[in-house]
C-alpha cells in the first residue's frame, strides 16, 4: 500500500504484529499476543494504544515506518518524496536468495518500495524533512535506492532550511549491491557533513537495531541524538565481536542505555514521549546564519 | 597460497631435476627443458586468469608491500604525528606528512605488520576508535593548512571489540566520512592490499581512486558474507565473485580511476617495481588535481559521491 | 558554619528561655526581648562584615541551591543533552537547552548533589574531562543554531585523578576556553556558589560576569594557596583575603559585571529570593547583549579578554 | 642580561648548571657536575656540547629561555618583543614571601624582565613568532605580563601570518595575582583560537614541566605538539592527585611518553633534534588560504 493511501487508510490501521518480537498467541483472530519482554499475553487492543510498547514492561516492539509516521507527524501533514526510487539490481546477485527476488518479496510483504520513507511534514508545528526506516525490508539495509533517497531528504533540507528528522532502524550496508552499498556510506556522510555547514539542524532517532554501516555513517552525525529503549545500536554485530573477542558479551552490550552511558548519544526516549521531544528538541533548533 | 600448489609440485620437480648430473643421464636436459615450458605456461594461465577469491588472498600476503614500504620509498621528510588527542594513539593507522616526488602531501594509512610483534602493536591492521579519530585530526589539519591528502588502504576492517563499541567505532568511522567529504584540497586514495568495509571506507575515497590490480575492496568479508548467505565461511570463493570486489570490478563501475598492474605472482614477488608504479600514479593525480580551486573540489567531490548508486525510478 | 557559632549558641539559649512557662517567671519575658534584639545586633554584624573565608563557606554551604535549582525554578522546557560523543557522559556538568522567561538558550552548569548518593555520581560537581568535552559540544551547538549561552559556576575545580589525567584533563579545558572564546552567540555566566580554578573557568567566563554575593572565584583554592604558601592547609582563612576571591573582589577590578545581594546569612536562608534575583539579573543580561550582531560579539569578548592583567611597561 | 646582550655575547655563553637537576660537584670551578638521570660525574663541557642532554643516560636536563633560543633558532634572526613588559603586584600579596621581592629577585637571578622571552626570528630559514618560557622565574608561572606576552605573541603571528612556537614550561597559573592570573587562560587561549580561525600555524613544544593553567589553555591548543624526553606534562600536580586518590602514582604517570601513549602530543623529540625536527615541522605548515 503506498504511504498516501495508507494515511487514506488511516482509521482503520491497525499495528502490524511484529512477528520477530511478538508471538501472535493462538487464539482466535490474533487478538492476544505475547510481550517477549515480559512473556505476557497482552490484548493486542492495548498494545497498540499504548504505541507498542508493552504496557507491563516496557519493552519497545517493533514497528513499521507508517505505523512511526503516524505516532510522529502532525496529522495530514505528509507528503512523501522519491516514491518510486527502488532497488535495482546491479550485481546481479544471486548468491543464496536471489537479490532481485528479495527485493520484490520484500516490496510486497511491506507494501513499500524501499527500506525507507521520506518526506515532508510537521512534528509539534515546526515543518522538517523525515526519513524513516523500516527493519521489515530486508533489514532496512542502505543500497542505492536507500542511500539516495536518505542523500535526497538531506538536500531537501538543505534546500528548505528545514531540519531533518531521520528515524534509523538497519542492519547496516546492503551486501547485495557491494561497494556500491558501501559507497552509500560516504555518500550520506557526505550530505549530512553538508547540512552541517550549511547549519540547518538534524536530529536522528536510533530505534532497534541500528547497527554498522549506517551508525557508521549519516545516523550518528546528527546535532542530538535520540534513542528508544532497549534499542540495539553499534558497529559490528554482537555476534561477531563474540567470535572476535572470544568471550560473552557484558549484559547491556550496545542497547541504547549503554551508549547513553558511554557518551554517544543525547537521551533515550520513551516512544510514547517521542513526538513531544522531538517537538521540544525542534524548537531550540532553529537554523543558523550561514 | 592454496592456488598455486600445482605450480609449487613442478617448481619443486624442476629443482630436484636440476640437482642431477647431467653428465651422466643427457636425456634429462630435453625433461627439464620441457618442464621449463610447462611451468611458464601454467604460470601464466594461473595468474592471468585469477579469481576474485585469488586476487583477495594475493591481497593478504604477508610479504605485500604495505604502507610503512610505500612511505619509505616513495616519501622524504616523513613526520609521524602521534595521537588523537582524546584517549589514545593507535598504531594501527599512520598520520602524517610526507613529501613525493618535491610535493608536500599529508598522508594517512593503515598498517599492517611486518612481524608478529609488530602486528600485535598493530593490532593486524584494525583500527580502534582512536585511530579514526587521529585521521580525522589529520584531515582538519590538511584542510586547514592546504595539504593535498595521501591515503593507503591496507586493512581487513574496523576492529570489533568490546571497547571499541564502548569507545564509539560507529562514530569515530562517520566522524571520519564527514570530515574526509569536505576538506578543501585534493584527495588521492591508493588501494595497495585489503579494502574492508568501514574500516577502508573511513579513509577510503576522494578525488581519486587509485587500485593496485589485486587489491580488493568490498563492502563485507567475502569468508562473512559466506557465513551470511549459506551459514559456511568456506564458501568464500564463491562470495568473493558475488560481491564485485577486485580492482577491475571497481574501475569497470568507475569507482575506481585507475588500475596499476602487478607483476605475475603479485605485487610481493617485486615490490620495488610496484611502488614505483603507485608512486606515478600518485603523482599523476595530484598533477592533475593541483590546479583546481578549493571550492571547485569540494564540490566535484560532492558530486562524484552524489552520483554512486544505481536504483530503479527517478 | 564554623564563625556562625556565638549567634548559634544565643539562638540555642533563646530556644531553650521560650519553652519556659512564662506564667511561673514573667520576668524572663523582659530577658527574652533583649536576648532577641542582642541576636539581631550579632547577625546583622556577623553577615555584614563578612571576611572571605566566611564568605568561601557560605559558598560551599550543602543547603546552597545549585544549578538544578536554577533549572527547574527558572526555566522552562529543559532539555538535557548528554555525552560527550567519545567516552562517556559526566553527571558533573549539565548540558542542555532550557527557556528563561520566553527566551530559549543553552545552559551549562557545574552540578552538586542535593545528598551523598547523588553527590557520588556527580563526582561532588568535579568535573572528568568528558564533562568539558560535552560543555563544548554544546558550545558548538549553540553557536550553529544561535542561541544564547548561559553558564552556572559551582565546583571546586576539575577532578584531579588519574585517569582524568589520562585522557587529558588540561587539554579538555582548554578545548573549552578556545570554543567559548569564539561562539558567535552571547554568553552570560553566573557564579552561583564555588569557583574553583580551571574547572570553574572551562564556563566561566564570556559577554557578562553575573555574581552571588557570596560566591567565590579563585585562582586556586584557598586550602593549596595555604599549603604552597605556609606548608599549612589551615591557614586558608589569611590565603582567601590574599588571593581576592570575592564578588566584591571581581566587581572592583572589573572582572565581574554585577553583584547579585544574598539575604542575611546567605542564599540558603531563602533560596527562591536569590534565584529570583539571579532570574532577573540572566534576563537583563541577555536582552542588553540580545540586540548585538554575532561578529561584534566576538571581537567585544576577545577585547574584554585581552584587556584583562596589570602589568608595567607597554 | 638583556636578550640582546644576551646574544652579543655568544661566543662566550655558558649554559647555566641548572641547580634543581644537575648538582655542581666539589670540584674546582664547578666543571665537574653530576646527572640526576645516570648519578655519573659528567664534564660540564660534554653536557654543554650535547644541549645539557646527558650523553650518559639521555636526561634532558632544564635549561633557560636564552639557551634555548639559542639552540633554535638561526643565529642573528631573533627580534625581540615587549622586552619591557614586567610583573606588577596588582593584589598587593604578601602572604608568604612577599611578591613584589619574588619578581625583582626572579629578575636579578635570571637576567630576564619575566617568565618569558617573546620575539621574531627563523628556525631552519622558516620566519616564525617565537616564545619561551623559563622556568626559573617564580617557575615561570603565567601572571599577568607572562600572558599578556604570550597573547601579544599570536597576535603578531596573527598579524604576519607568521607560524607561532611556543616552548613551554610553567608551574601554571601565577596565584599572586588571584583572578587576574586565571583569566589569563582565557585570554591566551582566545588569541590561540583566533589564530587558528585564521589558518595560521601553531606548534608547541612542551618542556619539563608543563602544568596547570598554562596545559589547559594556549599550550595544548597547537596544531602540533611536540615534548621533550621526561618533561612532566600535566593538569594536577602529581602530589596534589596523589592526596585526591590515596594511592601511589604509576611509574611514568604525566611524563611526555605517557602523554604520547593517551594519545596527547603528536610526537617526543629529543632537544638534541628539536631544531631539525621544528624546521621539518614548520615546513608543511603553511598558513591556509583565509
Ligand atoms: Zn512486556
Ligand atoms: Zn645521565
Amino acid at each position: 500500500m503506498p504511504i498516501s493511501d495508507w494515511f487514506k487508510a488511516r482509521e482503520q490501521r491497525r499495528y502490524t504484529a511484529p512477528t520477530t518480537t511478538v508471538s501472535v498467541a493462538d487464539v482466535p483472530d490474533g487478538v492476544w499476543v505475547r510481550c517477549e519482554g515480559c512473556k505476557r499475553t497482552l490484548y493486542m487492543g492495548d498494545l497498540e494504544r499504548s504505541e507498542m510498547v508493552c504496557p507491563s514492561c516496557g519493552k519497545h516492539h517493533d514497528i513499521t515506518a507508517p505505523e512511526r509516521l503516524a505516532l510522529l507527524i502532525d496529522e495530514g501533514t505528509f507528503a512523501e518524496m522519491d516514491a518510486d526510487l527502488s532497488s535495482g539490481d546491479p550485481l546481479d546477485f544471486t548468491s543464496g536468495k536471489a537479490y532481485a527476488d528479495q527485493v520484490v518479496a520484500a516490496q510486497e510483504r511491506t507494501g513499500l518500495p524501499e527500506a525507507i520513507v521520506t518526506g515532508t511534514a510537521s512534528i509539534g508545528g515546526h515543518r522538517v524533512v523525515i526519513g524513516v526506516m523500516d527493519f521489515r525490508f530486508i533489514g532496512a539495509s542502505m543500497g542505492s535506492a536507500v542511500g539516495e533517497k536518505i542523500a535526497r531528504a538531506f538536500e531537501m533540507a538543505a534546500t528548505l532550511r528545514h531540519p531533518l528528522v531521520m528515524v534509523t532502524a538497519s542492519g547496516g550496508a546492503r551486501m547485495q549491491e557491494g561497494m556500491l552499498s558501501l559507497m552509500q556510506m560516504a555518500k550520506t556522510s557526505a550530505a549530512a557533513a553538508r547540512l552541517a555547514e550549511m547549519r540547518v539542524p538534524y536530529v536522528a532517532v536510533l530505534t532497534n537495531p541500528t547497527m554498522g554501516g549506517v551508525t557508521a555513517s549519516f545516523a550518528t552525525l546528527a546535532d542530538v541524538i535520540i534513542a528508544e529503549p532497549g534499542a540495539l545500536i553499534g558497529f559490528a554485530g554482537p555476534r561477531l565481536v563474540e567470535q572476535t573477542i572470544r568471550k560473552s558479551l557484558p549484559k547491556g552490550f550496545q542497547t541504547a542505555e549503554a551508549l547513553l552511558e558511554h557518551g554517544m548519544i543525547d537521551m533515550v526516549v520513551d516512544r510514547r514521549e517521542l513526538a513531544s521531544t522531538l517537538a521540544l528538541v525542534l524548537g531550540y533548533l532553529q537554523p543558523g546564519d550561514e | 597460497m592454496e592456488f598455486e600448489r600445482p605450480l609449487a609440485e613442478l617448481e619443486d620437480k624442476l629443482a630436484s631435476l636440476k640437482r642431477v648430473d647431467l653428465t651422466d643421464q643427457p636425456e634429462l636436459a630435453a625433461e627439464i627443458a620441457e618442464l621449463e615450458a610447462e611451468i611458464g605456461r601454467i604460470r601464466e594461465t594461473l595468474y592471468t586468469g585469477l579469481t576474485p577469491w585469488e586476487r583477495v588472498q594475493i591481497a593478504r600476503h604477508p610479504e605485500r608491500p604495505k604502507t610503512d614500504d610505500y612511505l619509505a620509498s616513495l616519501f622524504t621528510d616523513v613526520v609521524e604525528l602521534h595521537g588523537d588527542r582524546l584517549f589514545g594513539d593507535d598504531e594501527a593507522m599512520f598520520a602524517g606528512f610526507g613529501t613525493l616526488r618535491g610535493r608536500r602531501v599529508a598522508v594517512l594509512g593503515h598498517r599492517k605488520g611486518k612481524n608478529t610483534h609488530e602486528n600485535v602493536r598493530r593490532n593486524f591492521g584494525s583500527s580502534h576508535p582512536e585511530g579514526f579519530r587521529k585521521a580525522e585530526r589529520l584531515m582538519h589539519l590538511a584542510d586547514r593548512f592546504g595539504l593535498p591528502i595521501v591515503t593507503f588502504l591496507d586493512t581487513a576492517g574496523a576492529y570489533p571489540g568490546i571497547e571499541d563499541e564502548d569507545r564509539g567505532q560507529a562514530l569515530a568511522i562517520a566522524g571520519c566520512l564527514a570530515a574526509l567529504s569536505r576538506v578543501r584540497v585534493p584527495v588521492v586514495v591508493t588501494a595497495i592490499g585489503e579494502g574492508g568495509s568501514g574500516g577502508a571506507l573511513a579513509i577510503g575515497f576522494g578525488d581519486r581512486l587509485i587500485m593496485l590490480e589485486n587489491a580488493y575492496y568490498s563492502v563485507i568479508s567475502p569468508e562473512m558474507c559466506a557465513t551470511i548467505l549459506h551459514k559456511d565461511a568456506r564458501r568464500a570463493n564463491e562470495a568473493s565473485a558475488c560481491l564485485q570486489l577486485t580492482a577491475a570490478d571497481l574501475l569497470r563501475r568507475g569507482l575506481a580511476d585507475e588500475v596499476v598492474p602487478e607483476p605475475l605472482g603479485g605485487a610481493h614477488t617485486d615490490p620495488p617495481a610496484v611502488i614505483e608504479a603507485i608512486g606515478d600514479a600518485l603523482d599523476a593525480a595530484l598533477v592533475s588535481l593541483a590546479g583546481i580551486s578549493r571550492e571547485a573540489l569540494v564540490v566535484a567531490r560532492y558530486e562524484r559521491l552524489r552520483a554512486i548508486g544505481e536504483f530503479t525510478g527517478e
